[in-house]
């Protein structure tokens, strides 16, 4: 098991109460889709997020099959409306 | 294709947009010609769900946001490669109504190389690709706007 | 087209352009986005007949100049009718490379609905009927800069 | 006859050695042609330009037909070239 950290923005960081980040325990060799997984499961606020957010690995978008790398910077937002 | 002298200036900050200062910084002595889309605060809004804002919160995850601003400008030369300079700047925080909250601005010796186009298609892709959101309040609460824009692989 | 509170800003100035200032002056409640062009002193010119140029010395017919850029704003309002501001400023006497010396600003409610077609059609025009001339000085001599547009009855 | 006075701009105020404005004379009812014609014969510095010059008529552009009317605001100038 890693402990990996996420950075939230947006809706997601409201949520949990305006937490910059939070903390899951997943597997070695977890996924994207892993991820989502335990988030949903652990952290009930966010269940309905995890089926439109957008999630980055390194600050470049990554998708459900991409593998954590360790000590990646990763952060998950909903999409993206500035301007 | 960016000539060692091709500036790109990109940013995410706080501080009120000075175009005349941003636009300097991307004019050359070859320079003649500078297309530059601000976004601002609308305070009324009557297209689709006509509303009123009191103000925009902004926010961003700001070394992803550059990094991405840096890649727009990269796209922006790849297709136009007659574009001198290059500005790309978020405001965030809390804005008002009339205040820019955003500019592109792009250079180029001649007004007929695409100037215009490059300054369009680069407030299109930020806004798609560059991890910045807002909240909207107004009279009656407060909601978070939502994009529409899913990155594709390699975006 | 105009409506009342629809700004239309023109002029023939010997200032410095203030880019702010003037979005400022063109941004009402309900705007949401600009479109502004901007011409420079090239120094050096790379296109056609290649050269380099010391200064600009612009001269202007100012009432007419000044009522021809009105005309230019009305064939912009009656052709893009979701436009809110408009100013045209042309700046003359004598401008050293990367001066900005004319701007068109267009303003509306939403960046697709015409903002950066109808800048670039105010260029276009202005470099067509507003009577405004420039002599290019260079290294080797003075050259007035000849147009090539006649305009037509009712232009 | 009317004298009739005529502003001018770029080239051709050069061409008569910096002077705002030339007046002519011309017989009542003349046209644009006609004040061509005058300028061209009479001052020879500008005769080459009233081939391609541009003329206005109380700030609006006016062609050959145009008749001059009395008291108006003439100019005189070449293509335009601002920006």
């Amino acid at each position: 098991m890693t402990r990996v950290k996420v950075l939230l923005f947006a809706t997601l960081r409201e949520r949990v109460g305006g937490a910059k980040s939070i903390e899951v325990d997943l597997p070695d060799g977890g996924t994207i889709r892993d991820l989502k997984m335990r988030i949903a499961k652990n952290i009930p606020a966010l269940e309905q997020n995890m089926k439109s957010v957008l999630t980055t690995i390194n600050r470049e978008y990554a998708f459900d099959e991409a593998i954590l790398p360790d000590g990646a910077e990763l952060a998950m937002f909903p999409p993206v409306s500035g301007g | 294709m960016q000539l060692p002298n091709h500036p790109t200036i990109f940013s995410i900050t706080e501080e009120e947009l000075d175009l005349d200062a941003l636009l300097d910084s991307i004019t050359l002595h070859s320079t003649g010609a500078a297309a530059i889309f601000t976004g601002m605060v609308r305070g009324v809004t009557s297209r689709g769900d006509a509303h009123e804002t009191v103000y925009l919160e902004y926010e961003a995850y700001k070394p992803m946001a550059e990094a991405k601003m840096k890649q727009v400008a990269d796209e922006i030369r790849a297709r136009w490669q007659t574009i001198e300079g290059i500005a790309i700047v978020q405001r965030i925080g809390r804005l008002y109504p009339r205040t820019p909250t955003v500019l592109i601005a792009c250079t180029a010796a001649h007004r007929d190389t695409g100037v215009f186009e490059a300054a369009r298609y680069g407030i299109d892709r930020l806004k798609e690709i560059v991890p910045v959101w807002k909240k909207e309040v107004g009279p009656n609460g407060e909601e978070w706007v939502e994009g529409d824009y899913i990155p594709k692989p390699g975006e």
